[in-house]
């Protein structure tokens, strides 16, 4: 099963009770966010709109389609912006 | 298709840009050069207090003055629930952003706007806002960020408790989060350390400083239909924010993107707008409303300041083992500050195995922060990377050996979870190693510094049209607000794609109602993920054109080939034909299929993340103070430089701004907590004889996930130069400068504590 | 509202009844730079302004037995231009030049930047220093009086309502006399001076000083005319120990505020830095050493 | 309230316009006479994006009356081009790239077009401080002023390398 890391403690934390690392049943991002939003009411959303993931090592910013592979490592991160 | 290895005839050339003419005969059509029929002037009352509650406003007098046809207060914009959404640059909150542009019933900075007029002539609209009657009942202030986070400090949100934390705090306070990243194991990592380094860093706001003041034109028709001409980063981030802080409809609110007069990430925000359009509302008439500079100084938003702390330890052989930061990010008067980045960037120069970074979210009574050229970066920057400077001193390494023994490399996982991939951090070192610059021995009394820095780059979404005109002529049409050249950029890559001169393409900014949605320019995304949307609708073209001349010569699809603008048999068995260019393709056009065009809209992925390094010499007028920058050198991995000139012409501005950034702008409060410093001539940005030639040096990494394998370029240079002044004044006077501007009074007063 | 009425009068006469005749505050206009930015934030509400350029002889520059009179209207880029005054008076020049931006030169003026009365002025500590006097006009006929005696106080003057200055009147030079201007600035144009400091002096065949005038600006309320900075120079070359002493003295002279420009202890400091420096050009330029722009 | 009536010339036509006092001349060109060319920055004169040429000398429009314009000649970015050719000025800086988003370089152009009247062999460090009064944030002032330096010596007739 793919892991979830909350590598920032920002907004997500308080969804999970503080929990920063868990297991996702999930094979895509759009069915991650739906398992995080069941499992920690708000956090699917709060991910959605305003959070990127890192997959393996690479940034994605609101990609529903990008496919998670079993023990793929998913970094929820702040959504990056610039000027 | 990938062209990265291909040879390009127009790519990497320096065309004239197709906007240039209008801009240097003053046709450029800036906001507040367009007007409409029966126009009327919008002008805002803002606060002349930092915090205050609104304890009456009475517009009577305002209203009843011979020439003014509307007055609104908070009491005309509907109410906004707390929602955090990512339309700008970083997360917003839309009540937040309603409150910012119009108080309800507090103001919680000097230039808080709490009412709003329109009149027939600018005089009269600056009456009107004399005769607002308004109460205040003043509150306690507080400008610091760390002293906004001390207990009993004044609070400005009674509802913001700190998230991040855990347990949820009882008491409301002005952090409004704390984020952490961590990687390996700190304690662990400082265990084994031989050396340690520890420094504490201050930095100022400072102002993006466009020179063009915000201003548009709205007007509001009474079928609910809403034209806006406005000068922004993006008119589909106007249109979305104006559609949630007035809860009308998109599909009723058409914004045509002025040319935009600088933005450096400052007008990824409305601020006029939701209110020139209530106003128009109210008048039944246009309004055109445009800030004074002092108004775009106390109510537009700066990027934050900061206090830092941080912490490195190393091996003597100058492997670092363990890297700590604490950032404290002032927001201004609602949450979010660029805290996030500013927590992932600080390091990520860097291969770490232990890491430990805390940043604090914190508001005050000072404008809403904006964003500002990679927001966070510069900031954390100047901190890691000045501390960067006393470990090499302390170990006796060579600057530059220090930062490659540590340099992040492809593989390299960053302390916040990405593994850089196709990353040029290493090739930009070795370029600074040869350059003849850092090889050049230092003139007497200089002193040298380097200081790195990276930026993520970001896609995201992006619409293109690519038009092949009557005549063959090209018009590319994206939805990207040109704000330093990319007109030029996008049709470039159009025109190499299609196999024709750049001066064939002409490359417009549509609006809102005549393109698919563009996320705006900001981030240092539009020539990644715009070009790229309008590169393949070009490839969309060229298939198209392919099609018509195998119909047109009744042969397969796969027997005609494109190259140089122009259809052709592929090869002898194909049949013998005169090739079919452009312009004979458009001819027929209307035999072959109708008009011929293409949009394609892209979520754009897989920006490649950009480093850069400066070198700066200076001289210090030990008198006085004065730092002068003798010598700059700008070295940058570009990834594709599409047309050198503008990439250049990102690396020398930002490089400018990060000089000024550092030796001479700050805001500069009094004890009331009003700016002093509301104007260019005391909040003082480089002029031309403050400077001295900057040399950008382009290195070409290719983005892989790029057709022409660019990468955005216009942040990464703001990011080093605050840490390489000061590295260079602390060559020149054994001083380190932690507190920013290091301008003469705190230069002076540093040598003449060091005696 | 407050109509705001103009008026540019051909003559003396015309100007001192517009002005003596002004209900509310009137305002004498010739460059204008400090004036339309007053009114543009609001601090000052003028119901008339007299523009005065079009009075004859109030711009220009002419020179009278040996002695320059300059017009109080003549823009800085006009006085920059004239070659009599760039050699008999550099400092007064690079002062009147250090005034604003090149698009504020080719408006700015002596009188505006004196009658203006801010402390930090450019072009008043070399008019101080080079010891000029102002011819001054109004409803009594004319005066002459020594330019220190106008500015009060911060945007105070001595002049009466009905008063403006006409022209400036410089002495004649003796030989081996020059003056130099410094003044200090975060940045290299377009600052407000921290500190300035103008030096005018006159040397015998040994370099020694026999008259000299030391003028600070931006240390006080008024732009100051040290006679204690002068005293240490006079009778003396510029050795160590008077450029020693010079320092010491021009920073006894100073009575700073700490404002958004600098803090007292740094203007203090600077006050005697630059007295130091501004000496040293001026008493090369009197004893005749080519010496070019202070910036 | 009262207005006057005044006349000029204006990139060499002649042109009336009634105007209040406290309109400045960048106020008449923008607002009166359409010619929205010059840009407003800051309305103080720190910035130079509304620079002019009055009579031969450069001035911020902003820090001008619009009354004061009687009887003067006035040039704005609008009148630098003849006809449909480009100034050498102004091709110089498309050549070279001296601009960005485009906002002060009217000023830019027209303060050029002022220093290389007065003095057609700048050295740098007078360009620079020529300039000095026009602000510009996008380019860093690097390929301005490389623009000006050679664009000079084009019209001094010189080869440059």
């Amino acid at each position: 099963m793919p892991t979830v890391v909350l590598s920032s403690g920002s907004a997500a934390q308080q969804f999970t009770a503080g929990q920063t690392e868990f297991e996702v049943e999930a094979t895509n991002f759009r069915r991650l966010i739906l398992e995080l939003e069941r499992r920690f009411p708000g956090l699917g959303h709060q991910v959605e709109e305003s959070m990127a993931i890192a997959i393996d090592g690479e940034i994605f910013q609101d990609a529903y389609s990008v496919e998670l592979r079993p023990g793929s490592e998913i970094y929820l991160i702040p959504k990056i912006g610039g000027g | 298709m990938n062209y990265i290895d291909s040879s390009l005839k127009v790519v990497g050339t320096r065309p004239i840009r197709p906007d240039g003419v209008d801009k240097v005969t003053g046709r450029a059509v800036f906001a507040a050069d367009t007007r409409a029929s029966g126009m009327l002037w919008g002008k805002i009352l803002r606060s002349p207090h930092a915090h205050a509650n609104i304890v009456s406003i009475d517009t009577t007098k305002a209203a009843a003055l011979k020439g003014v046809f509307a007055v609104v207060t908070g009491q005309d914009f509907p109410e906004i629930a707390s929602e955090e959404a990512f339309v700008g640059e970083g997360p917003m909150n839309f009540r937040d952003l309603s409150l910012n542009c119009m108080a309800r019933t507090k103001v919680l900075y000097e230039g808080h706007a709490l009412a709003a007029v329109a009149a027939s002539t600018q005089e009269i609209a600056d009456q009107a806002l004399a005769l607002i009657d308004v109460t205040y009942e003043v509150l306690p202030h507080v400008i610091d960020v760390e002293d906004a986070m001390a207990p009993g400090a004044p609070v400005l949100h009674a509802d913001m408790f700190t998230s991040g934390v855990t347990p949820k705090p009882e008491t409301a306070s002005n952090i409004a989060k704390v984020v952490t990243f961590k990687k390996g194991d700190i304690d662990a990592g400082f265990a084994e350390a031989e050396v340690i380094v520890e420094g504490s860093y201050t930095t100022q706001p400072v102002h993006q400083a466009y020179i063009e003041p915000h201003a548009c034109l709205a007007t509001y028709s009474p079928d609910g239909q809403v034209q806006i001409h406005s000068s922004s980063q993006g008119h589909f981030m106007i249109r979305a924010y104006v559609a949630k802080l007035l809860g009308m409809s998109i599909s009723n609110i058409r914004v045509n993107p002025a040319e935009i007069g600088g933005g450096f990430g400052g007008k990824t925000l409305v601020y006029l707008e939701p209110v020139a359009v209530t106003l128009s509302k109210k008048s039944g008439r246009s309004v055109k409303m445009q800030m004074t500079r002092e108004d775009v100084f106390r109510a537009s938003g700066p990027t934050s300041g900061a206090a830092m702390t941080v912490k490195i330890g190393a091996k003597k052989d100058g492997t670092i083992v363990a890297a700590q930061q604490v950032l404290k990010f002032q927001a201004g008067a609602f949450a979010g500050s660029p805290i996030g980045p500013g927590c992932m960037c600080g390091f990520a120069m860097y291969d770490l195995p232990n890491v430990d970074v805390v940043g604090y979210d914190v508001v005050s009574n000072r404008p809403k922060v904006a964003a500002y050229r990679a927001p966070g970066a510069p900031i954390t920057s100047f901190a890691v990377e000045s501390l960067m400077d006393e470990l090499a001193i302390k170990l006796g390494i060579d600057a530059l050996t220090l930062r490659e023994k540590n340099a992040a490399k492809n593989g390299t996982k960053t302390h916040y979870g990405p593994v850089h991939q196709n990353i040029g951090f290493t090739a930009v070192l070795d370029a600074v190693k040869s350059h003849p610059h850092w090889k050049s021995p230092l003139k007497e009394g200089h002193g040298r510094g380097l200081a790195t820095g990276f930026w993520f780059n970001i896609g995201g979404e992006s619409s293109a049209q690519v038009h092949v005109n009557e005549d063959g002529t090209v018009t590319a049409a994206t939805g990207s607000p040109d704000i330093g050249g990319s007109r030029a950029s996008i049709g470039m890559m159009v025109a190499e794609v299609l196999g024709v001169p750049a001066t064939t393409v002409r490359t417009i900014v549509a609006d809102t109602a005549s393109i698919g949605f563009t996320f705006l320019t900001g981030g240092s995304r539009v020539t990644f993920a715009t070009g790229m949307a309008a590169t393949q609708a070009a490839e969309k073209v060229v298939e198209d054109l392919k099609r018509r001349a195998a119909q047109t010569w009744d042969i397969p699809v796969d027997a005609v080939e494109w190259k140089d603008g122009a259809a052709y048999p592929a090869g002898s068995n194909a049949g013998a034909f005169e090739p079919l260019d452009l312009a004979a393709l458009a001819l027929k056009a209307g035999r072959t299929g109708g008009p011929i065009l293409a949009e394609v809209s892209i979520n754009a992925q897989g920006a490649g993340p950009g480093f850069g390094a400066h070198i700066c010499d200076v001289s210090v007028d030990k008198e006085t103070g004065h730092v002068k920058i003798e010598r700059y050198t700008a070295i940058q991995d570009v990834g594709k430089a599409i047309h050198p000139s503008y990439v250049e012409g990102q690396i020398q501005g930002g490089a400018a701004q990060g000089i000024g950034w550092a030796l001479s702008e700050e805001y500069i409060y009094n004890a009331k907590g009003l700016m002093e410093n509301a104007g260019f001539l005391d909040y003082r940005v480089p002029v031309a004889s403050d400077m001295p030639m900057i040399e950008a040096v382009l290195v070409e990494v290719p983005n892989p996930r790029h057709p022409f394998g660019a990468r955005g370029v216009g942040e990464v240079p703001i990011v080093p130069p605050m840490a390489a002044i000061a590295n260079a004044i602390r060559s020149a006077t054994g001083l380190r400068m932690p507190d920013l501007p290091m301008s003469p009074p705190k230069v002076r007063a540093a040598l003449d504590a060091a005696g | 509202m407050t109509s705001l009425s103009y008026a540019a009068p051909t003559s003396v006469d015309d100007a001192v009844k517009l002005l003596a005749g002004s209900a509310g505050l009137a305002k004498v206009l010739s460059g204008g730079t400090d004036l339309l930015v007053q009114m543009r934030s609001g601090r000052l509400k003028p119901e008339l302004i007299v523009d005065t350029k079009k009075i004859p002889g109030i711009i220009g520059i002419r020179e009278e037995n040996g002695a320059f009179i300059i017009g109080a209207g003549t823009p800085g880029a006009v006085v920059e231009a004239h070659a009599g005054l760039n050699a008999a008076w550099p400092g007064l020049v690079e002062a009147l030049d250090l005034i604003g931006s090149t698009q504020v030169q080719g408006r700015c003026s002596l009188a505006g930047n004196l009658c203006n009365a801010s402390p930090a002025a450019d072009s008043v500590p070399a008019l101080f220093a080079a010891g000029a006097t102002a011819v001054i006009v109004g409803s009594n006929g004319r005066r002459e009086v020594p330019v220190e005696q106008i500015p009060t106080g911060p945007g105070r003057t001595s002049l009466a309502k009905d008063e403006f200055i006409l022209e400036f009147k410089l002495p004649v030079r003796p030989a081996r006399s020059s003056d130099a201007y410094l003044r200090f600035i975060p940045r290299t144009e377009m600052d407000i001076a921290v500190v300035g400091c103008g030096i005018n002096v006159t040397l015998d065949a040994n370099g020694v000083c026999t008259a000299a005038r030391v003028s600070l600006g931006a240390v006080a309320p008024t732009v100051l005319l040290v006679q204690a900075c002068a005293d240490v120079l006079i009778g003396h070359t510029l050795d160590a120990d008077t450029l020693a002493k010079l320092d010491a003295a021009a920073q006894a002279a100073c009575k700073p505020i700490t404002d958004k420009r600098g803090t007292i202890e740094y203007r203090t400091k600077i006050a005697g830095v630059l007295a130091r420096r501004v000496a040293a050009i001026a008493f090369d330029r009197a004893a005749g050493i080519k010496n070019g722009k202070a910036h | 309230m009262a207005k006057t009536y005044v006349s000029a010339t204006i990139n060499g036509e002649s042109a009336e316009f009634l105007c209040e006092t406290q309109q400045t001349l960048l106020d008449v060109l923008r607002d009166v006479i359409g010619l929205t060319g010059s840009k407003e920055g800051c309305g103080s004169g720190d910035c130079g994006a509304c620079s002019v040429i009055v009579d031969d000398r450069l001035v911020c429009s902003c820090l001008m009356l619009g009354v004061e314009a009687e009887g003067k000649s006035i040039t704005t970015i609008e009148g630098i081009a003849n006809g449909d050719t480009l100034h050498p000025i102004q091709q110089k800086f498309l050549e070279y790239a001296a601009l960005q988003c485009g906002f002060c370089t009217p000023g830019l152009i027209v303060a050029t077009k002022a220093l290389l009247d007065e003095n057609p062999n700048p050295t740098e460090t007078e360009a620079r401080y020529w300039l000095a009064g026009n602000l510009c944030r996008c380019t860093g002032y690097d390929k301005v002023i490389r623009a000006v330096m050679d664009v000079a010596a084009d019209m001094r007739g010189e080869k440059v390398a």
